[in-house]
């Protein structure tokens, strides 16, 4: 475990099980970040890594209700694991910060969120499709064609495409979409590799949703002197300091607000306020997901903003409904992929 | 006389595994002489020597070169100080050439690469100047045992040897060949050379030496001026018995056909190595089979044992073609081998002697029924192998790759001479053994013989092909080129007649 | 653009050039200790460790040759650490590579968090990479300029690597020691070769060349570092090497055509063939290659049965 | 004692580590070398981790004891352990039943495909390393296409399989543990193969064709079969053993990555000098000081990496044949001057 902030003894205290490592560079770091953020707040705080091992699991689950914490954290993969564990530890207090399955009866002791992903998705791909039409733009070409790197082709990554296939979509009903998967979250060199032969086949810009194999697609994109969408959170800010001209290259990022939620429940559950048992799904209405606004987003064309806002509202609306990729089998999925296939 | 050039003194080693190779051995080398060390197998001779050559560190004791206590901390330094040693086994790197195996260590270099060329010009100009006859180009890998040792000796000088430890160099030599190097040991010493010879062949030891060392069970006997002493006695300070190595045989009766070739001929694309070989092997009969190294005593070993040589004729081995049968169906009719090479095909070395000794015949009932082996019958028939053979070994479970190679030996041949073989193929079989293990082991074949074995011995001892053999052929460049049917009656002077290719029968 | 027109552009090839130099490099790695007699299975660990100290380098010098050099150091030190615990210690290869592996994966990304506490990526951190190469008069020779010329440094380092390290194995004294070493280690004693300097020397080698493939990894091909980015590089490169039957001319070949699947799976991937079977495609070429050629070699090596 | 000594020093330089590191080395210390005895449950997860480990151990030690350098178990692992989920979700059978299927399924394909490297090794010499790391990865990728397309767990945000039926899996035998009866079957898989190796005139064969192949081809023995025969055997084990840990610690098969539990096995042969019944202790080893070191980053604040550092420095240090043999010499030089 990292990050154990000394407090006094009657800080609020909260645990994160993290199912998996941390530098996924997306829902566990995000996730660690909020932790970090509650430290600040004079928590008392603990962040374990479980490592991806499943068998190690319930070991640490075990452990951290033998111990008192106030509020334990976890989701994702282990989202069933929880459930149980809560429900036979009725003492205990759980929030889940990402949520994976909508069908299992929610423990009492327990709050859980998800996230539309596909909402923030649906939004990238109508902006990809606005910035491939657009050729006043610079190194835009003639062909409306748009990319996606997967890291693998799994439903948490194709809930995405999905989104983003039909946001595209929306906007240009000709658009292309190439889409590849590396079969590797830590192979950034890789995704780099499929990034450029995105570029090279009239790609202008391509959305990774990859982990750490998803930042050779924006090096890829830097030197292909192309667009890149990053994921989860402003991944521009994290060249702006080392490397501008590669910031520049990421136009926008779907940011997902996970160590938003994480704090806010965490301060609604210390002073009692949260409402265990319930399960939320949360999206662009609760500004849980959404594209980065920063000074590269602000250097688009004013008109592509203007039009992303209003489809934005329409969203938010509930006048467009979003196709969730995680109700499609595989070759439903494989199926949409193919239609939109240049 | 000469002054001593190298002294041990008080030298003991301990290797690794707690065996005691040598005890406190004082050992006084004189300029220019030939020194031969004997000494049963396992005694610590190569121990001693690999000590005087760098390779091994002695546990206790001084070391002592031109008169100054020096630690020989290394091969290199020992061939800076113009020590070269001819070791026991081969140390020659087998996928290389001839020139490259000998200038292994000392390239001559143009700029950062290797000269090949003036590599080849020195092996050669050495090599003519000591008269060895080389297959410069060839791997190693290629070329017969006796050119491999030439090989290992002109590595030695080439490195400007004063001090010459040859061990067991004669171990793979015919007699001629054995004859010519003594003709170059006696050149050497009369150059300024100084030798340390080991064999096991007394009469050689006899015959060449200036002084003798006797080193017996890691301790030394004594050193003696070599026309003191009778063979008879040297054998006495080994062994701590006579042995003759002649032998009284028995006139056998010859039963049936086991073995035999018709006009067989190897097809192989570079040269026909056996030309249209017809002979038959009976029960009762050891059949010599003698030769100079490289004359198609090899291919027809390999034909036989089934190792891939194709060939045209015809094979019958016990009643039926060589081309119905398969390793294992020989062995299961009686086969027996005993392999030239012992390290590679003999034993599998990081194995215990009673896996080594049941390798060939495990499949049989006496060491377990159907699928399972049955240990102790194992183990019973081990003690007793390991009896019979006076293998020294700290018993059953010793593991084969750690005993001295006589013994090693004594592990094959018991194995491939049980008494179930009915046909055995005996290739170098005393090869490396002491006097007492290669009278137990000529005794072995001679007892097989009595009992109606059929046995072919291709040896290059020309002393145990004459006492044992009862008919004997010689091979020269792939031709039977005589046929004796009592070689005891037969003069070395006329084998060696033939076997040079001088003669031939029917001419 | 059809697939056979995208397999026939300049730029396919060039990319079969930049993906096949991480597994080139290490598998020449291979070759140099496998012939000296100690298989190195530590390659991933070994390059892991250059990628990240090269970053790690060239950020706190502000300097990417710093950086470069710093890989190399490291694998040097990495190879001598193997060296020390096979050669010294006896510790039985296989295992210390599998160890070292798994020492450098867990180590990197241990350092990594404590300098920028993120346990993913350096992005953080001002790395910087080693430039590309615009080769002159190459350049202008249509297609093959394209496919040559604009490569990253390291790129043509590997090609200069490649020649030396043929040059060394058999064309140098210490090649022919290190292929008798490998071969037969008594024979090489016995005619005074220090049997485990030259090993020391060919895990040296080793490292220098992982060194270099660590650095392309994190400083050349993308330019930060992240954890476990070798992505099993070293494993494939042991397989070209063995694939290459122990030789030069056999493992660039099998490296290259490493490379060459690889860049064609990454182009079938975008025609829409499912992810997991195009994936593959490089393994499965590889067995095909092999099986045939060994086939096809017993069958010959046959004649005389 | 040397063991003792040799993780003492890898701990020593662990524990500078730790010192620069944690507000408090000696619990985290603590917790590394007796964590895994201080609770029932850790003790539990301690023979947990090892059935695997002892399935992997044994399978690989059978190839490296035959020289085969093959390091297929990784591939195999993965796919039995999903043959092994598919027979638990297709089929209906009874609870006695059922894993014996499922586990039977597996180890029958893992046989086929390893005999297949094997019998590409001993007819054309094809390397078997090569062979066997592709096949890993091919393996994989058909494994995970299989799970993606046809028995993928629908609305849920990671890829696994829809739920394996009860009836197939293994039971709990230790309560307040998920030590299941995998343990029983690795304990007597050890068994078997060691009566096989060092009993049966078969694995008397295969120890020769390892030993010295030239020698068993002489000898009369069928090393080709031999060769076959035991890579079809540590499939079949690698077969087992992917089943087992599946059927025994999950409800879906949820690999998304090879499970790293086949390249254990060469650290776990390699241990135990590829003996088999040393199997058992090298697992049980690697499993203790796993959990220990879990149990260190999870009970204190050491990073959770500390546990691939610490692993990797005392296996180096403990498998160091000279490790102190400076130490020994002088008791031999001793005792042989005492003789
Ligand atoms: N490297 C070694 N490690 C351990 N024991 C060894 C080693 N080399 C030799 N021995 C043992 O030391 C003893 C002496 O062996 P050495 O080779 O010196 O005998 P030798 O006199 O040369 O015998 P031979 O006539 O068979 O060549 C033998 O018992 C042998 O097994
Ligand atoms: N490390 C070792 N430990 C124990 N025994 C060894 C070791 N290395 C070699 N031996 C064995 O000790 C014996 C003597 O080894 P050595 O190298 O001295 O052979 P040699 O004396 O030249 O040959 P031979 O023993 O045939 O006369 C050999 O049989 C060898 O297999
Ligand atoms: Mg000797
Ligand atoms: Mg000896």
């Amino acid at each position: 475990g990292c990050s154990t902030a000394e407090t006094d003894s009657d800080a609020y205290k909260v645990l994160l099980l993290i199912p998996g490592n941390l530098g996924d560079k997306s829902f566990f770091d995000a996730a660690n970040r909020g932790l970090e953020e509650l430290a600040e707040k004079g928590y008392e705080t603990k962040v374990i890594e479980m490592s991806q091992d499943e068998t190690k699991w319930e070991p640490a689950f075990l452990d951290a209700v033998d111990e008192n914490w106030d509020l334990i954290i976890s989701g994702n993969a282990a989202s069933q694991l929880m459930n149980s564990i809560a429900m036979d530890n009725p003492d205990h207090r759980f929030l889940n910060f990402d949520f994976d399955s909508s069908d299992i009866e929610t423990a009492d002791n327990l709050y859980s969120v998800s996230y539309a992903t596909n909402e923030g998705s649906f939004i990238a791909g109508a902006f990809a499709a606005m910035i491939t039409s657009d050729t006043s733009l610079e190194n835009v070409n003639e062909e409306k064609v748009i990319g996606f790197l997967g890291g693998m082709d799994i439903p948490g990554i194709n809930d995405f495409l999905v989104g983003y296939i039909q946001g595209a979509l929306h906007v240009e009903p000709e658009i292309k979409v190439l889409t590849t998967y590396a079969g590797s979250f830590v192979d950034p060199a890789k995704g780099k590799e499929l990034s450029l032969a995105m570029y090279q086949s009239g790609a202008d810009i391509a959305f990774n949703v990859a982990g750490q194999t998803g930042l050779g697609l924006i090096d890829a994109a830097f030197e292909s002197e192309k667009y890149a969408i990053g994921v989860d959170s402003d991944q521009s800010a994290l060249y702006r300091e080392t490397e501008p001209g590669k910031a520049d290259s990421v136009l926008t990022s779907v940011v997902k607000q996970i160590d938003r939620v994480i704090v806010d429940s965490a301060e609604k559950a210390k002073s009692g306020e949260l409402e265990f048992g319930k399960h939320e799904l949360i999206g662009l209405s609760e500004d849980a997901v959404g594209l980065a606004d920063n000074e590269v987003y602000q250097n688009v064309p004013e008109a592509i903003r203007t039009e992303i806002a209003r489809i934005s509202q329409e969203v938010m609306d509930g006048a467009i409904e979003i196709k969730s990729g995680f109700a499609m089998s595989a070759q439903e999925i494989t199926e949409y992929k193919d239609s939109v296939k240049p | 006389m000469s002054k001593g050039i190298l002294e041990l003194k008080d030298i003991t080693k301990v290797y690794d595994n707690g065996i005691v190779a040598n005890k406190k051995i004082d050992l006084e080398i004189w300029e220019n002489e030939i020194h031969a060390i004997v000494g049963e197998n396992g005694a610590g001779k190569s121990t001693l020597m690999k000590i005087i050559f760098g390779m091994e560190q002695p546990t206790m004791g001084k070391y002592f070169l031109h008169g100054a206590e020096t630690q020989m901390n290394s091969v290199e330094q020992a061939i800076r100080s113009g020590i070269g040693m001819v070791h026991q086994h081969f140390m020659l790197v087998e996928s290389m050439d001839v020139v490259d195996n000998i200038m292994l260590g000392i390239e001559p270099k143009k700029g950062m690469l290797m000269d090949k060329k003036a590599a080849r010009k020195m092996v050669q100009d050495v090599a003519e100047k000591y008269r060895f006859q080389l297959n410069y180009d060839k791997p190693v890998s290629e070329i017969s045992i006796g050119m491999k040792q030439k090989v290992e000796i002109i590595k030695a000088l080439i490195r400007g040897a004063k001090i010459l430890i040859l061990d067991e160099p004669t171990a793979v030599l015919t007699p001629q060949e054995t004859q010519e190097l003594f003709v170059q040991l006696k050149m050497l010493t009369k150059l300024g050379h100084t030798i340390l010879f080991i064999s096991h062949k007394l009469k050689e030891v006899k015959e060449i030496s200036d002084r003798i060392t006797v080193i017996r069970k890691g301790e030394t006997r004594g050193t003696f001026p070599t026309e003191d002493l009778e063979i008879r006695e040297i054998s006495n300070l080994m062994v701590g018995r006579d042995v003759s190595l002649n032998y009284e045989k028995t006139r056998s009766q010859y039963g049936e056909v086991l073995l035999e070739m018709k006009n067989v001929t190897s097809k192989t694309d570079s040269g026909k190595m056996l030309k249209n070989i017809s002979f038959a092997l009976q029960r009762g009969m050891i059949l010599g089979v003698a030769g100079v190294e490289g004359n198609g005593q090899s291919e027809l070993v390999e034909i036989l044992t089934k190792r891939g040589e194709s060939y045209d004729g015809e094979i019958r081995i016990f009643k039926e073609r060589l081309k119905n049968h398969s390793i294992k169906s020989l062995r299961s009719r009686g086969l027996g081998y005993i392999p030239e090479d012992r390290m590679t095909q003999g034993i599998a070395a990081e194995e215990t002697i009673s896996d080594n000794l049941i390798s060939t015949r495990f499949h049989s009932r006496k060491f377990g029924k159907r699928a399972q082996l049955d240990k102790n019958a194992i183990l019973s028939y081990a003690d007793e192998a390991i009896r019979s053979y006076e293998i020294s070994c700290h018993g059953n479970d010793h593991i084969v790759g750690y005993l001295s190679g006589g013994n090693i030996q004594k592990v094959v041949v018991g194995r491939e001479c049980d008494e179930d073989v009915e046909l055995l193929i005996a290739e170098q079989p005393t090869r490396g053994v002491d006097l007492g293990a290669a009278e137990l082991i000529h005794h072995k074949l001679l007892d097989m013989r009595e009992r109606g074995a059929a046995i072919l011995l291709i040896s290059a001892d020309m002393n145990e092909i004459v006492e044992l053999s009862d008919r004997c052929l010689i091979l020269y460049d792939g031709e039977i080129v005589a046929d004796f049917h009592e070689p005891k009656n037969h003069s070395e002077q006329e084998f060696g007649e033939y076997m040079l290719g001088l003669k031939k029968q029917g001419e | 653009m059809n697939i056979i027109e995208q397999l026939l552009t300049s730029t396919f090839f060039y990319s079969v050039i930049r993906v096949s130099v991480p597994l080139l490099l290490p598998a020449l790695g291979a070759l140099v200790t496998n012939r000296a007699g100690v298989p190195n299975i530590g390659l991933e660990g070994i390059m892991l460790m250059s990628a990240f100290f090269g970053v790690v380098g060239s950020a706190f010098s502000g300097s990417a040759m710093v950086g470069l050099l710093a890989a190399i150091f490291m694998g040097i030190v990495m190879s001598l650490f193997l060296a020390y615990f096979t050669l010294k210690l006896k510790t039985n290869v296989i295992l210390g590579g599998i160890a070292l592996n798994l020492f450098s994966s867990s180590l990197t990304v241990f350092l990594l968090y404590i300098l920028t506490g993120d346990k993913g990526t350096s992005a953080s951190l001002a790395s910087k990479t080693l430039p590309s190469i615009r080769l002159p008069i190459i350049e202008d020779i249509p297609f093959i300029g394209a496919v040559l010329s604009n490569h990253n440094v390291l790129v043509y380092v590997t090609f200069v690597i490649v020649v030396l390290v043929y040059i060394l194995l058999q064309k140098t004294p210490l090649g022919q020691h290190i292929k008798a070493v490998g071969e037969n280690e008594n024979a090489a004693a016995s005619v005074g070769i220090n049997v485990n300097r030259t090993r020391i020397i060919s895990f040296i080698i080793c490292g220098v060349v992982c060194g270099i493939a660590g650095a392309f990894l994190s400083m050349g091909y993308v330019s930060w570092f992240s954890r476990d980015m070798t992505s099993g590089r070293g494993w494939i490169a042991l397989a070209a090497e063995a694939m290459g039957r122990n030789t030069m001319v056999g493992t660039v070949l099998s490296s290259m055509l490493f490379g060459f699947a690889s860049a064609l799976a990454n182009i079938l991937q975008l025609q829409g063939l499912p992810t997991e079977l195009v994936t593959i495609l490089p393994n499965i070429i590889t067995v095909v290659a092999l099986v045939s050629y060994s086939v096809m070699k017993s069958k010959g090596g046959r004649k005389y049965e | 004692m040397r063991t003792l000594a040799a993780v003492g020093i890898a701990l020593g330089v662990g524990f500078v580590i730790i010192l620069l590191l944690s507000d408090n080395p000696m619990e985290s210390i603590f917790n590394f070398i007796v964590g895994p005895l201080t609770k029932f449950r850790y003790m539990g997860n301690v023979i947990e981790t090892a059935i695997p480990l002892i399935f992997s151990g044994l399978a690989v030690s059978l190839l490296f004891q035959t020289k085969l350098f093959n390091m297929g178990t990784e591939g195999i692992f993965y796919i039995g352990g999903l043959i092994a989920a598919i027979a638990g979700i297709t089929l209906t059978l009874p609870a006695g039943i059922h894993p014996v299927v499922a586990i039977l399924a597996s180890a029958v394909f893992g046989a086929l495909v390893m005999g297949i490297v094997g019998y590409f090794k001993a007819k054309w010499d094809v390397s078997e390393l090569v062979l066997s790391l592709m096949f890993n990865s091919i393996l994989y990728g058909v494994g995970l296409y299989i799970l993606n397309y046809y028995f993928r767990e629908e609305s849920t945000v990671v890829l696994k399989s829809v739920p394996i039926k009860e009836t197939a899996l293994l039971n709990d035998i230790l309560p307040g543990t998920k030590v299941h009866s995998g343990i029983l079957l690795a304990v007597v898989a050890v068994f078997v193969c060691d009566w096989f190796l060092n009993k049966s005139k078969l694995g008397y064969e295969i120890r020769m064709t390892g030993a010295n192949k030239s020698f068993a081809e002489y000898s009369g023995i069928n090393t080709k079969r031999a060769i076959i025969l035991v890579s079809m055997i540590a499939g079949f084990i690698g077969g087992i053993g992917g089943a087992v840990e599946v059927i025994g610690m999950y409800d879906a098969f949820k690999w998304v990555s090879l499970p790293g539990l086949g390249f254990d096995g060469a650290l776990i042969a390699m241990l135990a000098k590829n003996k088999p019944k040393n199997v058992i202790f090298s697992a049980f080893f690697l499993a203790y000081i796993r959990i220990g070191a879990d149990l260190m980053s999870r009970l204190t604040d050491i990073p959770a990496e500390m546990v691939g550092i610490m692993q990797g420095l005392i296996i180096l240090f403990i498998s160091g044949r000279m490790f102190l043999q400076f130490y020994r010499n002088r008791l031999i030089l001793k005792e042989a001057e005492v003789k």
